[in-house]
């Protein structure tokens, strides 16, 4: 059964040294409350897994942290390159990280195939593609109908998954709207899910009965962290930071100012600190 | 570059005629940068019916400023409907229904292969660049390719260093070899000029200079031998209403994504 | 581009001779009024998907225009059998049908691969089952990667969907809700897709963004037809008819009363008659 | 039959003997019928935190009246969540979410395998009867199978004509034998008794007589030679409260149903 713990205790429950562990968030609703926590409990050895790794894999990379990285879009949406990252693949430093890269539809397929337990996924894809060439995960299989041989890939089942939601109920049932990513899969797929939330409501009788809620026994724990998802953004609740986005490439670039920045907002902060960070971000009510 | 002289920049000129290829009907897969700028024109001038949908979920989708990312929250506010991404993969890109699928590209062969995964080795590389996110399978999925990206000897190269995405390979029916029946970059837009392919070969042919463009111009700024249609002629120079709506446009995401900043630098 | 018109219009234009159909709906939704006016229109030589056939392929089996039938259960939901499919097949009345038979785990995943554009699903399914041995498009594909044995059916491709929904906006986007049961499925992997609606509204925009909408453009004609769905139900409109699906037990049990109740109560009716069906059982503002 | 003796019916003991089965963190793949009247009378008494799945979609669902098809609104209406078929079957079943799925029987033998498919032939059946819906997978993709069924003759039989849906096979290790992990059928309950698979050859065994009823009404409404534990147990009379519980929701389904006729026969 779910249990609604602080985010510390979530993250030191559901988390251990050596995990497959997904942060997921398709640019919105990333969960970066969650990832401070994990960077500031020190885990060692994790294979991270993400379509969009985006700021919080490049920070946890930038920590050493990661033993092995699975993902399809290694950039900073609309800005450019992971610097961290880059260093890592490209340098070793600050310690080389194994790659497993996958195109989008490769992770998303794969995912779901977690989602629905089976062993692998099957789709269309990689067609002319480099990376069935450099990827011992894309294999292929035959349509037993048609012949056409198609992409396989092996299910994604993370040991745990973090994501950010907008709310749970009292049960601790979770609604995810908006853009909602992969994120329902990651939960499914996973063995452990813990969910951070903006806040939490008395029931969900009145919500449309089609929207994305995951249902409490799907879920771990639930820690409430108002704009734990900064700085991307969580749909009505408040805009996503772009210029944090733009800023993080300047930090990112060079290591002793990402350290630095590490520190002094990572380090020496906690989950806390999140609500003040949406502040001038929140959506006029 | 300045557009003291011709009354608009060569970035310019590239969306604008990027935004003209587009029909309203189309359905397009669009990526960030130049493509979104071209199929937001496209949808505010000539083409309002034109369904944008990015790979973030978001569908039929009417931005009133450029998203910074595929998954800003304007893109949902705007959109018909928003659906997973395991959806969006599997029933509308997979499933047949992208009539043009929008990629830009760090590198370029002259058969519309693109690199935006690696320069140098792949395993030892020089620089990591972010990889390819959707586009393996927006190239062979969509109906046709529309490619757009600055010329430069370095991005529009003889041989690229990974093949992110499958264009028409080493051209002729390669792509048909491989079982791909879509049919691949059928143009490709430059800052400098509109290209399309041999209909045998399938090597990008220019077949239009934007104005004020030299065919050694083009030449200078590409790393494989150019080849130039017989019937050349020269791109329309952007409309008053077309540089409007782009301007526009770009100074509203401009003012847009600079707001979310100012409590910090305050 | 999809186009508003009468239900006779949009059925002539839609379905032909020899069409393999789906007229899709999981208890919920159920498209009667497009079944009805395909009956009255006398199309021969249909094969007729559906996961759940129901009272009206129970209907058009009857009438002899099914030459054969591809589902997973062949019931009255919650009373017991369809009996003039039964007669078909036990007795060749009114002529014999071809019988494709799948679970629902099969047919839902046959769907869906074709909204997804495959050749083909794969999933784990039919151990130990009988179907197996007696469909033929029941198959097998090994997982690439754990060897585990999985089970394939071939993607449905219907030359036209028929689905009812709740409504339209001016432009002919469509809104499902409720239970969805597998009707975006059915429209996508179609070749063509007609809807009937309850109404027509001005436009979507106050939906919530992540509602089962079918853009228009995947949709060759839309026709209003209030009431639509009895005896089946439309979510926030009218309930079900149970009564009826009760009463249908005993005018299918007989081939004369049957004929009588089709004379009656299909052929010499319109499309505008169902909505007076369901003024007793709509929904109290 | 009449309750004027014991004060319930075979069917009412049937019903509550498999609702008090139900533990309060079970997951309930629920058919339509007596696994349906169980489940919400396990989760109207000692399991109010039960979760509830009908195949239509709809996940966590509190009916206050019992469906009559598995896709009645009131399912809906009262579920924490309504999802699409596929997704039910592939996330929900396939993944392996179910702890219970609740199954009937047209035909049944020994080792828990149903038929609902025909009676007879498949190609030249004797009846035909609606198929497996969801149970094949059910069957196989559910942690555990609990049957009901009111016991005949023709019910309970030796060999059934068609596998519908797989239990244990021919017994003892066949289940593994195919590949399947899952336990498969854990306990039968009928109108007269509790039966369990034997734990090494997976013969159901009759572990419980409902009040009342004696070993030779088992035989004598069953096609099989029934085997009985040694420490045969009587199933404890259902109380006053699952008594009240279940004759209640059997009321208000009654007249729900009835009312959508009335303005007809009137």
């Amino acid at each position: 059964m779910v249990k609604f713990l602080p985010l510390s205790e979530a993250v030191a429950w559901n988390l251990n040294d050596g995990d497959t562990v997904a942060f997921e968030g398709f640019t919105h609703l990333i969960p970066t409350a969650a990832a401070h926590e994990a960077i500031r409990q020190g885990f060692r050895e994790l294979t991270l897994i993400r379509m969009t790794p985006d700021l919080i894999y490049d920070q946890m990379i930038g920590m050493g942290m990661a033993r092995k990285i699975v993902f399809s879009y290694l950039g900073n949406p609309g800005v450019g390159l992971l610097r961290r990252a880059r260093d890592a693949i490209e340098n070793g430093f600050p310690r080389l990280i194994e790659v497993e890269e996958h195109s989008h539809a490769g992770m998303a397929n794969a995912y779901e195939a977690g989602a629905a337990g089976l062993p692998c996924a099957v789709f269309r894809g990689y067609r002319g593609a480099g990376l069935a060439a450099v990827n011992p995960n894309i294999k292929t299989v035959s349509c037993p109908f048609t012949g056409e041989v198609l992409a396989a890939v092996p299910a994604i089942r993370p040991d745990v998954t973090f994501i950010h939601a907008q709310k749970a109920d009292r049960k601790g049932n979770v609604l995810v709207e908006g853009i909602i990513g992969i994120q329902k899969e990651a939960v499914l797929a996973a063995k452990r899910a813990v969910v951070t939330v903006e806040e939490v409501v008395d029931n969900f009788d009145e919500l449309h009965p089609n929207l994305t809620v995951l249902p409490s026994w799907t879920i771990s724990a639930i820690s409430v962290v108002p704009g734990g998802s900064h700085p991307s953004y969580t749909h009505g609740y408040y805009i996503r930071d772009n210029a944090a986005y733009l800023e993080w490439d300047e930090i990112a670039a060079d290591r002793e100012k990402f350290r630095a920045w590490m520190q002094k907002n990572v380090m020496e902060r906690t989950a806390d600190d999140f609500a003040a960070r949406v502040e001038h971000l929140r959506i006029a009510a | 570059m300045s557009d003291s002289k011709l009354g608009f920049t060569p970035n310019e000129m590239m969306t604008i005629a990027a935004s003209r290829a587009l029909k309203n009907n189309d359905v397009c897969f669009v990526g960030i940068g130049a493509p979104s700028a071209a199929c937001n024109v496209a949808r505010l001038t000539h083409a309002p019916d034109i369904t944008l949908i990015y790979e973030s979920g978001t569908i039929g989708t009417a931005p009133n400023v450029l998203p910074l990312s595929i998954g800003d929250g304007e893109l949902c506010d705007t959109a018909v409907t928003t659906v997973s991404v395991p959806e969006m993969f599997r029933y509308w890109l997979q499933g047949g229904r992208i009539s043009i699928g929008f990629l830009g590209a760090a590198q370029l062969d002259k058969f519309g292969n693109i690199n935006t995964t690696v320069i140098g080795d792949y395993l030892h590389p020089k620089t990591r660049l972010p990889g390819g996110g959707g586009a393996p399978e927006i190239a062979t999925s969509s109906k046709e390719i529309y490619i757009t990206m600055a010329q430069s000897k370095r991005g529009m190269v003889e041989t690229i260093d990974f093949y992110t995405s499958f264009g028409h390979g080493e051209g002729g029916d390669h792509r048909k070899r491989l079982g791909i029946e879509t049919a691949g970059p059928t143009l490709l837009i430059t800052d400098l000029a509109i290209w399309k392919p041999d209909p045998v070969t399938k090597e990008f042919t220019v077949v239009s200079l934007h104005p004020g463009v030299s065919r050694a111009e083009v030449q200078a700024t590409c790393g494989w031998t150019v080849k130039f249609t017989d019937a050349l002629e020269e791109t329309p120079a952007p409309t008053a209403l077309e540089l409007k709506t782009l301007r526009d446009l770009q100074a509203r995401t401009k003012a847009a994504h600079a707001a979310t900043g100012k409590e910090k630098a305050a």
